[in-house]
């Protein structure tokens, strides 16, 4: 039927249906640089600030203007923030892409779309709301320059008026998007009200979708992980950021440099306890984050996969000459450039044996937003206690998206240096063991030495530090013998690793005999797959990973499953490698099912691996 | 000056003497020039009265790059990755900024692999001292062309160099850097004094120092070699530097016979005039200079360019006098109470 | 006892003792930069051509001149060419080292050193033979300038004199290093001759090691895997060669440079088929033979563990935009700088997994001298066929020792450019295919599309690659579908790959339970190892892989063996995690012995961890 | 002259119309310089009757590094890494030298990240046309400053640049370029003129673009804005370049008012002289227009630098006139006889 006049009869009426409440989920189909994200997470929040769970994902396009971007809200009283296949309300406001929207819709969706687009609508098992968005705005008195922009607060306030979202709460949620500036506020929201009384007077609701406040955000908030990445290093103590931008990781060093101003000066003189430098690429990133982890600086980087492929020769020299730093990898989809607007976890065996020779670096995986920010501060730990760099993976999905999460929590230990001297330590340790301190001597026996730092004055601390053969007193060796006993030692270090590395988070459910074990941002399909899958009667266990070295919960709960599905975001099953790697004798216990297209994993995709593999 | 000062008595101001100034025994061929500039570097710094641990060196991959283990064998250093040094040395500094930085490279190391890295270091004008001694060849890979190769030049094994050779003091200047000095190994004078004004400059400060390969490049008619420098050295200036306490007694010179340059630390580097006057503050002069030089093939010798006034990478940052690695977790946490305050701007 | 005179009783004479005929090694210890190494190639070579099986093993420090060096010669009529534990003979012309070198020796071994040597020698049961250096160079009348050079002559004669090296073939040696030169070649043998001479009148022997000459080496060559690699190289059709000094891959490129002249100028024109850039970098060498790939040139680089390590970006590009190109690691020990000028196998895990997101290399391990001639060219064939980066992984004992190896032979195959269109060839597919042609299409379902090269002038020809998403037809895309099936396509490369790589070499023994696995250069050791077993009772079956990915018969071997013994020269048994990954359900069957110290592995080492192992 | 010549009938002397030059339409922003930069590649390769099958295009990464799909359709192209497109290139020119080779890249692609390969591309004076679309930011990422954007530059999340912008005409220069020349996105009628002179330059030619980034940077008072450019170029000189087979009419041109720049292929490049002279074959003289317009931030344009003499590198290997790529087996395998030739020289 033709589009612009709304249809009275002939459209199925829900009148009839049982209504669906805070269950489903909205699809913003738009252009990108329209400025609709204001648009977007506005309704995300009035809904979070509804007390409703929520969690919304971005699809956009690798470009800054003109191309098709989809915001996608998930409402879910159950609380699950996964990825769903199809959409049950889409706001079309891109005539490109509009016959796709049509498609992607449920039988009973609702479409919401300007009423001058002028294609056909092909389907009548749906619903649609033309609006007249170019008339209110000529109604608003908006300056022109802004009118494009505001047109996206007219879809907020019809949406609003006919799926039942607080008028009042869409307001706190501009309050805080334009930090109280009342004129941005109110411009905004009169658009969003004038569109609100426009749809209550010409609009007849005849779907099913309905909203209802609940208190189910209590104690929540919304953020996203690279925020989150980057105030977790500031209550980390982190004193050196080398950075080069790259999607999806630039906004982690950005919020450094927003909050590090406002957190991180000292009280008396004010000055700033951290310096942050833009470098000129990632081998400069990584160069200077080394250099100021030798000299006793909390240091880190933070990259995607292009720039971690240019750290491996630094992180190397730092594996080996045992440097502590942290590098956040925000995974997109790769090889090389790939898709850098979309998520995958992709580079996790080339991160764990990065650079030639024999290396093994310890890895987190944060698999939320309140982890980001706790992995934040914990690979300062890590990486100073066991001298190595420390790799974070964390993914666009997470990274990028706004979730709604626990609040953060204050860290709950002091900082851990690891093994500093200073000069009195030093001095102590020299009285202690007859004058006898090298850099790189074991000497509690877990692998880990001694370090000074430069600036330390007393006369024997100094030493030369090389990625070239060296003794335990840090002397340049070319003897097989001191090769040998030095790296070996150096691997110990990885087995003292599993005492400080995060343990997994086990999940089981009565009767289960299927483990599944996963990481990271694939979570929360994974935990939605699983009451999927035990409402058909099919009772899972889940093993969340949280960090390599592995530790023994995992191999006993591969052992205590006949059958272990680990679901990743990649092509080639890494976790699984991995696991198969450290655990050969359980191997035969694993299956994998990964999959990378660029867009989270929904619960559905779980599901049905998981009983087509039963069923086989 | 220092010099007569301290030489008497056989320690410095420091209190120290030249043997607390020493590194390993060095492992390069005699006779190379890298070896003079390590000692040079000793000499410098003991009669500078610099104390060892106030010191840090830096290297990337090479013969050059070996040096530091052979002077200040009681300063920190890293001996890093090819070409890689100026990321590690300008993270490194962060970490105490009271310290000296001094940063030794090789032409491969500067102006082949590293040349990004070496140019965005100058740019953001690291304050310390960075010597490229340059050969021309890779030593320690046995004698292939480097990027300072001369066009035309031809070495066993390698042929003939068809390209033309990057100029590191050229190179400096266009990256505007505020210190820029070219000299020789064959005269350890000017590379002592230009050592000392370096280490005095507030900011970054390139000398690139030809230092001739004896075993795989000491050609006689090649600008890299000791005969070449011997025969046609070109000094700019004869230069003399003299620290912030002592003060220049003028009758020690004739009337417009020098020039003073006063270093930021109220130090003062003299240059006394030869043929023609040339005054190293001008960068269009400087420019002129070099192209000159490269275009005809001179060694021209000295201070090359100097600008006292720019600001420094670390005071672009506003950073406590007290070491940034010293910190406590007092310092480096921020208090319980924020925590809701954080919380509460995420929404 | 003083140096200086040599004693006639209390040494131990050999006259009882049954002579030692052909199966001894002597270690030459000098000072690098002394010009040592033409002596110590001459022993070679003369010994070589006396028909005699012999190695050398050159053991040299990361500098230019003054340090220890040593070079052993193994001498073993039974043609074992590993790496043995203590020295026979040592001639040791370093004092530095002297002592150490008289540790080092058999009993019933021999010294032959400088008599102006001080230092006392602390043994009784070795035989020494002090040598009139000095004043044997001084009667000789070499200029002042060459006499520390030539001082080395002196003990090539009076060596020879000793065991009985033919003169004459001495004489071959130096008419072959010196190109015929005359003047150089009597200024040296004169020496020899004279010192063979003094040597005569005034020692007499007391040792049992004796020379004779035998025809063992019938058909062979000396040869150092780098030159043969570059040769192959040739016959492979190189047309470029990105490279980046490093040591010990120098060599191979350097190689290219001396033959291509000789060997690769069109016989019309006269001009050159190829064309060989030493890049700035790694990453430009790289880069550059990328661009030569995609071009249509056969295209290599050749570099070492930290050149390996700043390619990775780039070889993520090739393998995603599938261009053929070989990379030629020519292993040292690492991490990092390392021990530049000591032999390792350590980047095989890295190499294979490198570059963020999934990828797979496919990687070829020569295990000897002939056949990094053979894989030279093989390279070529597979990268093109496949369309996909190629690793060769040799190392530094195999890159720059001289080898007995067999002839280099003649291809015995076609160059195998794979599928590629030039104007006639596309029009052909387009009349067929309806017009249909695709860059990235599946046209036969191996997964191996058609690949057109730019100059190729038919206007339908041309495509942009890039490392970005993109269809079949090499359109930019960010659609999930098409990343996912384009991505599951060049997979399936993979595994079409088995059906092109070389098969792995097979050995059995009678009555073998247990099976031994290795790769590349560990061959020679391993196969002595399987004797001295066999000797002790032990006989052992033998697979030596040969190609990355594994082909069918490795996982059958490892089935056919209860315990598989995976010996390997790195630290973490990179070869043993590699199988374990693709054959999971072999890895209880599979144990590893790895060392690296930076030197080539002895079979003694082998035989002991076999042993030690079953008796357990 | 073609223009003209061709433009009557609606195709040119390769007998192609505009439509054959077009690209892809562009996903840049509206306003873009870079669209613009663009449209006039397609309207110079239109007008020197360039065969679309004999260019190859490369890129980097970025806003700019895309362009290459929205031009030249009918070419192959590489779009390679950030930062790494020069020696991407150099190897893929090797494949059939006949071709001709262009490549775009952003100022952080080259001044930034790819620094150091741009340099070392630039000093083997490898022949093609590059093109750094230069913005100040960078754009893809959403308007960080670039290693170009000028000191003390404020940007919306960015803050305030501390450092020196790279220069990259200088940066050219002093790498030895033989060809080196700045324009504006503003001001299409040079920019098509010089990219045909530079398609026509038998070694590199450098084109530095100020292309206003209207997103991230388009600040009024910025060099790197299109109201700056349209109140502050300065060009050098008017600049026409004249093919080889069409013969200068010198009544055309009033005594002395012009100077001819005569290409290796006999094409002219004609300035017409502005207020003062500019020989662009004088090296020293680029060096000092250079340094003067960076310390008075003048945005001067035209042909900076020009040596038609330089051999390329390509001309420094001596390769057969056909195309490499071509080559088969007969002449890339040596025959079997020459087997035992190696052989024997194994010993
Ligand atoms: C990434 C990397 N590539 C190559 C090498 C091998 N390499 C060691 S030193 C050197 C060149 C040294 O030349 P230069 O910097 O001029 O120092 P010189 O030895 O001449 O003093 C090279 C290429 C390396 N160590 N790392
Ligand atoms: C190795 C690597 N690091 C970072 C990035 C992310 N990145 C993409 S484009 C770009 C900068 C582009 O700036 P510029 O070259 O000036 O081009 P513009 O977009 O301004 O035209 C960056 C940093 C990348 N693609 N690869
Ligand atoms: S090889 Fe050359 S650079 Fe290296 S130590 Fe010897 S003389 Fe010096
Ligand atoms: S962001 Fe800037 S550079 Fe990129 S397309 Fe838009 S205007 Fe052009
Ligand atoms: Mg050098
Ligand atoms: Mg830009």
């Amino acid at each position: 039927m033709a589009l612009g006049q709304q249809p009275t009869t002939d459209q199925p009426s829900s009148s009839d249906q049982t209504p669906i409440i805070n269950d489903f989920c909205i699809t913003f189909s738009t252009i990108n640089g329209s400025g609709s994200a204001t648009a977007n997470t506005t309704v995300l929040r009035a809904l979070f600030r509804m007390g409703i769970p929520v969690s919304g994902k971005n699809i956009f396009p690798s470009n800054i203007q003109g191309l098709p971007t989809w915001y996608t809200i998930r409402v879910s009283k159950d609380g699950y923030l996964g990825r769903v296949e199809q959409d049950d309300i889409v706001v079309a406001m891109n005539p490109a892409t509009f016959t796709r929207e049509i498609q992607n819709l449920k039988p009973g969706g609702v479409l919401l779309h300007p009423d001058d687009f002028r294609s056909e609508i092909t389907r009548d098992d749906i619903i649609t709301y033309p609006m007249p968005v170019k008339k209110l705005i000529k109604e608003s008195d908006t300056p022109t320059n802004l009118r494009d922009y505001v047109a996206n607060m007219v879809y907020v306030g019809v949406l609003a008026q006919m799926i039942g979202i607080d008028l009042d709460k869409i307001y706190m949620a501009l309050d805080f998007h334009f930090k109280g500036k009342k004129k941005a506020i109110d411009s905004n929201y009169n658009i969003i009200t004038a569109a609100a009384d426009w749809a209550k007077t010409n609009l007849t609701k005849t779907d099913v979708y309905r909203l209802e406040p609940m208190n189910a955000t209590e104690g929540m908030i919304m953020a996203d992980g690279n925020t989150a990445g980057a105030l977790g290093s500031i209550y980390g103590g982190v004193q050196f950021a080398g950075w080069y931008p790259i999607t999806p990781a630039s906004s982690l060093a950005e919020a450094l440099n927003e909050y590090l101003p406002q957190l991180r000066c000292d009280p008396e003189t004010g000055k700033a306890t951290y310096v942050v430098v833009q470098a000129e690429d990632e081998l400069a990133a990584i160069g200077m984050a080394v250099g100021a982890g030798f000299s006793g600086l909390r240091s880190m980087t933070s990259t995607s996969g292009p720039g971690l492929s240019l750290m491996a020769e630094y992180l190397g020299l730092a594996y080996y000459a045992e440097v502590p730093v942290v590098v956040w990898d925000v995974q997109r989809v790769g090889p090389s450039t790939g898709l850098p607007t979309r998520t995958a976890q992709g580079d996790i065996l080339f991160g764990h044996f990065i650079s030639h020779g024999d290396t093994n670096l310890p890895i987190l995986f944060p698999g939320s937003v309140e982890e980001c920010f706790e992995f934040g501060w914990r690979a300062f730990d890590l990486a100073e206690r066991l001298q190595t760099p420390v790799l974070v993976m964390s993914d666009l999905d997470l990274g990028m998206n706004q979730w709604m999460t626990k609040r953060f929590e204050y860290p709950d230990t002091h900082l851990d240096r690891g093994k500093i001297l200073w000069e009195e330590d030093l001095q102590k340790m020299l009285d202690e063991r007859a004058g006898d301190y090298g850099r790189y001597l074991d000497v509690d026996g877990d692998g880990i030495p001694y370090r000074t730092l430069p600036g330390n004055r007393h006369p024997k601390s100094a030493y030369f530090a090389r990625g070239t053969g060296h003794d335990e007193y840090g002397r340049y060796s070319e003897e097989p013998g001191v090769w040998e006993r030095v790296f070996t030692r150096i691997d110990k270090k990885y087995k003292t690793a599993r005492k400080y590395v995060p343990r997994p988070i086990v999940n089981n459910m009565e009767g289960a005999s299927i483990g599944i074990i996963a990481a990271g941002s694939a979570d929360p399909a994974v935990e939605e797959a699983r009451d999927l899958l035990a409402a058909e009667g099919i009772p899972t266990d889940y093993l969340r990973i949280r960090a390599v070295p592995f530790t023994d919960e995992i191999k006993e709960f591969i052992d205590r499953h006949e059958c272990n599905f680990v679901i990743e975001l990649n092509r080639d099953g890494q976790i699984k490698k991995l696991l198969t790697l450290y655990h050969p004798e359980q191997a035969p216990r694993l299956r994998y099912a990964a999959k990378m297209d660029g867009l989270p994993l929904t619960a559905h995709w779980i599901q049905s691996q998981i009983k087509c593999n039963e069923e086989k | 000056m220092t010099d007569q000062a301290t030489t008497s008595k056989n320690v410095n101001l420091a209190g120290l003497s030249r043997n607390d100034y020493r590194g390993l025994p060095s492992t390069l061929c005699q006779g190379c020039g890298h070896n003079s500039i390590a000692s040079q570097i000793v000499a410098a710094c003991y009669e500078l009265d610099l104390v060892p641990e106030d010191v840090i060196k830096f290297s990337g991959i090479g013969c050059s790059s070996k040096s530091p283990t052979y002077f200040l064998n009681r300063s920190f250093g890293f001996n890093g990755l090819h070409g890689r040094m100026p990321s590690l040395a300008l993270g490194a500094l962060f970490g105490d900024v009271t310290m000296h930085g001094i940063g030794v490279s090789g032409d491969g190391d500067t102006a082949s692999i590293g040349l990004g890295q070496f140019k965005h270091l100058v740019r953001r004008n690291m304050p310390m001292v960075y010597i490229v001694e340059n050969n021309g060849v890779y030593g320690l890979t046995k004698g292939q062309f480097s990027a300072t190769a001369e066009k035309g030049l031809e070495l066993k094994k390698q042929g003939i160099n068809p390209f033309l050779p990057v100029d590191i003091c050229l190179e400096a200047l266009v990256s505007n850097a505020t210190f820029v000095a070219r000299s020789f190994a064959g005269d350890p004078k000017q590379v002592k004094e230009l050592l000392k004004a370096a280490f005095h400059h507030n900011g970054i400060a390139i000398l690139d120092i030809i230092s001739p390969c004896v075993t795989f490049h000491n050609l006689e008619d090649s600008i890299h070699s000791y005969t070449f420098g011997k025969d046609h050295e070109a000094p700019l200036h004869e230069i003399s530097f003299i620290p912030p306490r002592d003060e220049i007694t003028i009758e020690d010179f004739e009337e417009g016979t020098v020039r003073e340059v006063e270093m930021h630390d109220g130090s003062v580097v003299l240059l006394k005039k030869l043929e023609n006057d040339y005054d190293p503050t001008d960068r269009s002069q400087a420019f002129r200079v070099l192209e000159e030089a490269q275009r005809n093939n001179w060694l021209i010798t000295g201070l090359v360019y100097v600008n006292t006034q720019m600001p420094s990478m670390i005071e672009t940052y506003d950073l406590p006098a007290t070491a940034l690695n010293r910190m406590t977790e007092s310092q480096l946490r921020p208090t319980r109470e924020s925590m809701d305050m954080v919380n509460s701007m995420m929404f």
